[in-house]
């Protein structure tokens, strides 16, 4: 296996999220994350627009555009789900109650900085609740590819293009690896067998830490 | 008292050029389609209201709601959170062109300043935006040894809110995540118009599953089988 | 008629409250103002605990006493009435959404500002909402005796007591009077016929100043 | 996930030496009384917890619920907007002593605080108090030319708080005016414990009107008939 699909990534993701969590999870990508639940393990999913314990898409045809999550999708709800305005939604966020969000990124910096709603280019900025979603839950996660399209290291010194938060991640699900932020340096926890040490460094902007053993990341074969 | 209006047209009578205006919704649910398909009907009919400030989360899609007021030329300034959407060309053409300003605000601190504004609060601190581009030229300040931006409230002339069931007092009730913004702008408006899909007697909802309670309503329109914006896209519905 | 009762000052502030008008009276006499409503109007009252159009109270032996008023009186619920909690009650009051809020005094100043939540002695101090109220309803009236007990003005120059709130009350409602604050001056607008204006001044503890013709305060009997 | 406990016991068994405690209520109207007669009773087994920092509405009123608590000297320190009742004897005299700490808040204060510590907002401004006594040594700043209040947040250990209906999951509804600083008290603390009248399974309460989210809540305990601190002090009760 040279890289993880992002299936992958999500499942790896998803390994790490408790029973009973309360969890955000960004929109496009991050969203693959809830299909991977453990068997066994229930974690209740926040949406910004104002739901709590939604679950999966209903059938094609079957949508209430009333019922949606924040990327817009139709949802469906679970037993114990709950409806509230904006400002309540945000009171969760901001207010330190959720357990994990995790998000998308373009870049991430060894001190935990992200940058994931900008790419400084000319046309339409748009953050949504991305700003808010990195201050407040306990734990912030990234999931990403390791490199960008073009072979570019994501995970920098600093980040070069615009914040979405300071020092706000503390774990970086790639591709290629598993990486937490620890007092300002990445701190490799898993990564790939078929990949030494020196490859993964070699893709990555800023040095990489030991801190204990580096287990293999293992992942299932996923569709 | 008795504050239903009898006609959409009415309810929006009072909007002037270059009044502020929050409109509910996040995309197309909760948004008040047919109060801002009467606007653009007076727009078409008289050349006003024009030069509006609107307050939404977004920036509309397709060519009905919010982008279909945009497209008509009617709004100056948008001041919201995710101006993108699967069809955003009008705001996007607008934006590139120059011809409609932005005041981009994170969603969560969006929603904040409108609940400020309708509870008195002028101001007040967060940890969102902090060392980002959206904080420049705010005040900081720290508490408990960490950094805070300091935001203001958001007002408004008029907030144009769609409820599900509503009294003729203004007591509202809204439907699933179409509650949104919406009972927010309802608290932050001078005068807060609403259109309810089922409109009852006082008495008649549940004052314990009451959202917004009437003091914060001042016209209620039924509008039974409102229309959905994204049912209108798909069908690549334009408006008018 | 040498001074009106404590109902009659109410009543007469009663007549001021439009129909519709969402108005907060204060615990103790000013509680009395929902009595006289005048016939055809029908003002929606609230309370800071939180609820919006409760009506009076029900026959002793039927209270329920999750149902009372900010004065911990059990009190009953008109169709249209609904309940939220404290930081929405509070943001009814602060937010300028109440029509009227009618209080009590110790002293009232001629800027406007209030004194009535301290007799700054000794004691347990205890101020609840109306610092908040103060601040908030379009309207801040006040009804009072005209005087103290023993008969020193409580219409100062300045309040000598603690503050509750500065330039806040705009009329007064008293056993003798009916006076407005503007601009920093008490304004007679209507006073007991069988008083002198110079009897009102003697009472009085700043300066009476005129702005239009004065009328006479007339009210009903009330046992 | 099931955040039930079974007994009452068991829900306060963690409250330890001066912890600060948030107690619903307003007067007697959603006062947690058996959770608080339980914390009594540890008290009087143990001796703990003491020197507790107490947030409610009031001082307490006759010999139950709050005021038993502060009578057997577990309080150290109330913050409260109304430490007056029908019956405040024993806050009196035990003020008056010296022997408890007073904080008095403007109510609305109170509840934003509260509020703001639930939200993430670690402080605010307010027109109240302005000029007042109880705005001293308060960072004072003018918005639009009138001066206002900065006010921090507040936040808790543990929230004691009475709810009408809750579901395993912590979902809850409360009753009439018994709702009052209840819910907002739920999102300030770290750790929220709920006495509820009626237990029900996840997916019983309509999703539109549950009033607290059960994110905000870490354990359920169910009490059924819970008695009113009115009802008791008529019958002039002493606890224990």
């Amino acid at each position: 296996m040279t890289k993880l699909s992002n299936a992958q990534i999500a499942w790896r993701a998803a390994q790490d999220i408790e029973d009973g969590a309360y969890v955000n999870l960004g929109i496009g990508f991050p969203e693959m994350v809830a299909q991977y639940q453990p068997p066994g393990r229930q974690a209740i999913f926040h949406t910004e627009n104002g739901i709590l314990d939604f679950g999966p898409s209903p059938a094609v045809g079957a949508e209430d555009w009333d019922l949606i999550n924040a990327g817009k999708k139709a949802v469906t709800l679970n037993p114990g789900a709950a409806f509230f305005h904006h400002a309540d939604s945000f009171a969760m966020v901001r207010g330190g109650h959720l357990d994990v969000a995790i998000l998308g990124a373009y870049q991430v910096a060894q001190n935990g900085d992200l940058a994931n709603w900008s790419v400084g280019a000319k046309g339409v900025p748009a953050v949504g609740g991305a700003m808010d979603l990195v201050h407040g839950a306990k734990r912030v996660a990234v999931i990403t590819e390791h490199v960008t399209k073009d072979g570019k290291p994501k995970l920098l010194a600093a980040c070069t293009l615009p914040l979405t938060g300071v020092a706000c991640v503390t774990r970086i699900y790639t591709s290629l690896a598993v990486i937490d932020i620890v007092d300002g340096h990445f701190v490799l926890r898993e990564k790939l067998a078929s990949l030494t040490f020196d490859d993964l460094q070699s893709q990555t902007g800023a040095p990489l830490h030991l801190d204990g053993p580096v287990q293999d990341l293992t992942v299932p074969e996923l569709s | 008292m008795d504050k239903t209006i009898p006609t959409l047209a009415e309810a929006v009578a009072g909007i002037g050029d270059g009044a502020t205006v929050m409109i509910g919704g996040f995309g197309g649910s909760g948004a008040p389609i047919e109060l801002i398909h009467a606007l653009i009907d007076r727009h078409v009919a008289t050349g006003h209201p024009t030069g509006l400030t609107v307050i939404n989360n977004n920036a509309g899609n397709g060519h009905v709601g919010l982008a279909a007021l945009i497209e008509h030329g009617m709004v100056k300034k948008l001041i919201c959170s995710f101006p993108r959407s699967a069809d955003p060309v009008v705001f996007t053409e607008m934006y590139l062109a120059g011809k409609i300003e932005l005041e981009l605000v994170p969603q969560g601190t969006l929603a904040e300043r409108i609940r400020a504004g309708g509870a008195g609060i002028p101001a007040f601190y967060t940890p969102t935006a902090y060392g980002t581009d959206l904080s420049h030229g705010k005040k900081i300040e720290e508490f408990d040894g960490r950094p805070y931006v300091q935001e203001r409230w958001l007002k408004a002339d008029f907030a144009l809110i769609k409820a599900h069931v509503g009294d003729t007092h203004g007591n509202l009730t809204y439907r699933a995540a179409a509650r949104n913004f919406n009972p927010l702008m309802a608290t932050a408006a001078k005068q807060t118009i609403v259109q309810v899909s089922h409109l009852v007697p006082p008495g008649t909802i549940d004052p314990e599953t009451v959202i917004t309670p009437g003091i914060f309503v001042q016209s209620v329109v039924q509008v039974t089988n409102p229309q959905q914006e994204e049912v209108l896209n798909r069908a690549k519905a334009v408006y008018p």
